[in-house]
């Protein structure tokens, strides 16, 4: 298997970009990939996108992107795991360049969220709608009732589960694409309206429009295109039980934990080596099960990591420096190409006030869904 | 007429039809093809009896849109005497005080109207016990 | 870069199913290929398909087909390209398996399209939503705009159309999984009812219900599976503008010939060598356009190859023994898939009255779109 | 209140605007940033004349829900004296007589209701010229 590396990133803000339609976002962060690659060819396009079919009507992103990209012709294709479709599709990149069927991919994950009138129900269909859905349940509520089996089993409380918003907030103030550059108090948190309890308002992330993407190419290669490529060293993806009720556990997220136990494997390497992480933080309640189920945390432990700053910059593994789904904002198929480009921009020491000194090894964790479906990549400065 | 997909879940939805895998033990609800404990594909029809304890619960103040008139309303993961666990709404009892470990019956119930002047979609509500 | 192969194939019968459902259909054609290769393990899942998430409001098709074949825990994912989404998901996994990553993938592609009531409008969102949809074209259209087109410059008839039908159906009957197993008269073809002209009903393949999977692993581990196992020899995956409009050249599909040419080259092979292709006749002009893409007949020549039966079983080169999309059906996300296993069985010598003897190269084209999105696969006896 | 995704497209919709690419020349219709012949970036803003000529046309007998009411139609890739190609509708002519190289004026219309109650969408539609 061939060495994989970044080699070039782009995004777009997050937020509600109301001039942007679905091809804009894409062309918009495509195009500073490749101009900061300084090239205009590449083998494969892999779009990572959860619905644009219910949320615009539009399907079939591979070809249409390639064409507005203005290269017709190339290979491409689009890959769904819901809320995971970014990582995803970087998953399904890498494979591309390290078997040898391409020699340069690019990534665009996307997702135009604000175009749509029933967001809450298009989100749904990434739970079991048979089952899970036909009895009124929405996504917050699902986190909401792992957050009460966390709660129950570990004694997280509520303030717990606020100091993951505060701590994001104050990363995400940090970050220019952020759609929420401000910093809130605990108290605002938990004055904020309930959505599903215990969840509240500032316990979730938005609704956003944003695209990211990620340029990728043989490591060998890199230095083509950079001269500070990062390579990724190992690649995990996992799922777990669709329904919440088919889990035995409801206070850990399984997928998670097989698709971190795959890339530490590949990597030769465990959580103790890991320097920086973004994690699926769709819900408060969300970085805490996945930084456990990292092992970046130990498990039952992960209530007060936020409170404490263990998972804060300036922390022993800080987490989420971007601000995160909850304070970047999270168009959900561009989720996990901006948690690369967050890791890329570490390990290239590009992260102005966010940077994590000297950080050589880094980590994302995407996750669909209740957490049916997650995928690890682990980073290295070259 | 109700259309295929909801004839289909029938068995599953108003009647808590579920199977016991013949390899495990496992109750699946609804019925599936192959265990997801021990991979067979030999069952036996069980029906779930109509009563369990909450392992998990929420209200949803946030309704989607079919469901927007009765929020807020709790839902929750319940355990069958037979080791089944299964979605339901709470009902007949103030959302806010649905919490782990309390007993509940199954009751068949309407659930919602789908589309405008759509079908009538029925099945299971847990409500509080005795 | 590994060679991979494949093992084992399952089918559900295609058509109006409505006993099953979408997980129901995946289950099926899953658990008849792993029965076949003798074995409950993969690593990972690849779901062709286009829009459960339309069709009937589920996303997250990878952890909910792992879970309901008792394999939470695999790596699994979506790949979607329309109408090539089933073609599309091979060739990820076929990338899965060639670069290392896993050891076994299990392609399934799927769609059921019963269960909704606006076929039509979902189908149209792989056309450009903005440019054409919005202007009240259907799928039918853009292929009967490219009909004229192809008439217009090679003198291509109304009757030529209708015996790539009459080809099709006869094929089909031999079929015992095709949804149409009866021939038809090129007089019925043609009075039929018009659907876009010069397209009729009998030109355009169904709405239908099914899924095919095939087992894919590294060719040195096949026999572990198969004393039988097929070679993968290329895969070409290419793309063209998404707008009809922005076609320069409208009788031909572009998409399909550079897909076709990396596919060749990879192969070491040219269109000579071929001896049994599965092409993506969703309408009649839609296989003529093909063949000519293909290679395997020439530019201009494709109008009259079924009424000679240069394209037919007996031949030179039969196209669409299984009865193609026309006669077996068409669960979008379901045919490239599908397309594979007649290739793989009539290479295995198992096509049984469908044989096309001393086959030992084959082809399968799978189109997404009006031929926005194209996947070539060249498969060899081993 | 039309939506933003509406309003997006009003350029292109109303106005016929495209962009005549500096680098090769070629007019793009609708405008977009990448060139699709060249990969320029840099554009002069241009409209289409009002006419064109057909290319190939269809007629849709069997309709999307929302145009089920104009079935049949036809429906035509027109080519403009610019060299931009868009698709229309080809109205106030009997549909089975719309062949490519037909000459064509495009006049702004009414092309349908959008949902229920939902807003109207306006372009170009093609007629016969003079
Ligand atoms: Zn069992
Ligand atoms: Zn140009």
């Amino acid at each position: 298997m061939r060495d994989v590396a970044i080699v070039a990133a782009g995004m777009t803000p997050f937020g509600e970009l109301w001039h942007a339609s679905l091809r804009d976002l894409c062309v918009e962060a495509a195009m500073e990939a490749l101009k900061n690659a300084k090239t205009d060819q590449v083998d494969a396009l892999f779009v990572g996108n959860m619905s644009g079919g219910q949320f615009v009507g539009q399907e079939h992103l591979g070809p249409l992107f390639a064409d507005q990209l203005g290269m017709s012709g190339v290979a491409a294709m689009r890959v769904e795991s819901a809320c995971a479709s970014g990582g995803t599709a970087l998953r399904a990149a890498f494979a591309e360049i390290a078997s040898g069927l391409s020699e340069t991919a690019l990534v665009v994950g996307v997702e135009k969220m604000t175009d749509a009138t029933d967001v809450t129900e298009i989100l749904a269909t990434a739970a079991d709608q048979e089952n899970e859905v036909y009895h009124g349940i929405t996504f917050p509520g699902l986190y909401a009732l792992i957050a009460r089996a966390h709660m129950q089993a570990y004694g997280t409380t509520e303030e717990d589960l606020s100091w993951v918003s505060v701590k994001n907030h104050k990363q995400g103030a940090l970050n220019p694409k952020a759609q929420f550059r401000r910093e809130v108090t605990v108290e605002e948190v938990m004055s904020s309206s309930m959505v599903s309890d215990p969840l509240r308002l500032l316990h979730c992330s938005p609704v956003s429009d944003g695209a990211a993407a990620v340029l990728l190419c043989p490591l060998k290669e890199a230095k083509k295109y950079t001269d500070r490529p990062v390579k990724i060293l190992a690649s995990g993806l996992a799922t777990d039980s669709m329904a919440l009720a088919d889990r035995r556990e409801l206070a850990s997220l399984d997928a998670v934990e097989r698709s971190a136990r795959k890339a530490y494997k590949m990597a030769g390497m465990g959580p103790q080596n890991m320097q920086v992480a973004e994690v699926h933080d769709c819900f408060a309640i969300a970085e805490i099960c996945c930084v456990e189920a990292l092992g970046l945390v130990e498990k039952g432990k992960a209530g007060s990591a936020a409170r404490t700053g263990y998972t804060a910059l300036g922390g022993c593994i800080p987490v989420n420096t971007s601000g995160g789904l909850k304070s970047k904002g999270h168009p959900v198929g561009a989720t996990g190409v901006a948690q690369a480009i967050e890791i890329f921009e570490q390990l290239r020491e590009e992260a102005g006030e966010r940077q994590v000194e000297g950080a050589r090894i880094g980590l994302t964790q995407n996750m669909g869904g209740s957490g049916a479906s997650s995928v690890v990549h682990i980073f290295q400065k070259v | 007429m109700p259309s295929p997909r909801y004839w289909r879940e029938v068995p599953s939805r108003y009647r808590l039809e579920a199977a016991r895998c013949l390899g495990c033990g496992k109750v699946a609800f609804p019925a599936r093809r192959v265990c997801p404990h021990c991979r067979g594909e030999r069952w036996e029809n069980t029906a779930l009896s109509q009563q369990g304890k909450i392992i998990t619960a929420t209200v949803v103040r946030v309704a989607p849109a079919e469901f927007t008139m009765e929020a807020p309303y709790a839902v929750a993961v319940v355990e069958t005497p037979e080791g089944a666990r299964l979605m339901a709404q709470v009902a007949d009892c103030d959302p806010a005080t649905v919490q782990p470990g309390m007993e509940v019956s199954l009751e068949f119930r309407l659930l919602r109207q789908e589309g405008h002047g759509g079908i009538l979609c029925y099945g299971h509500k847990a409500v509080p016990a005795g």
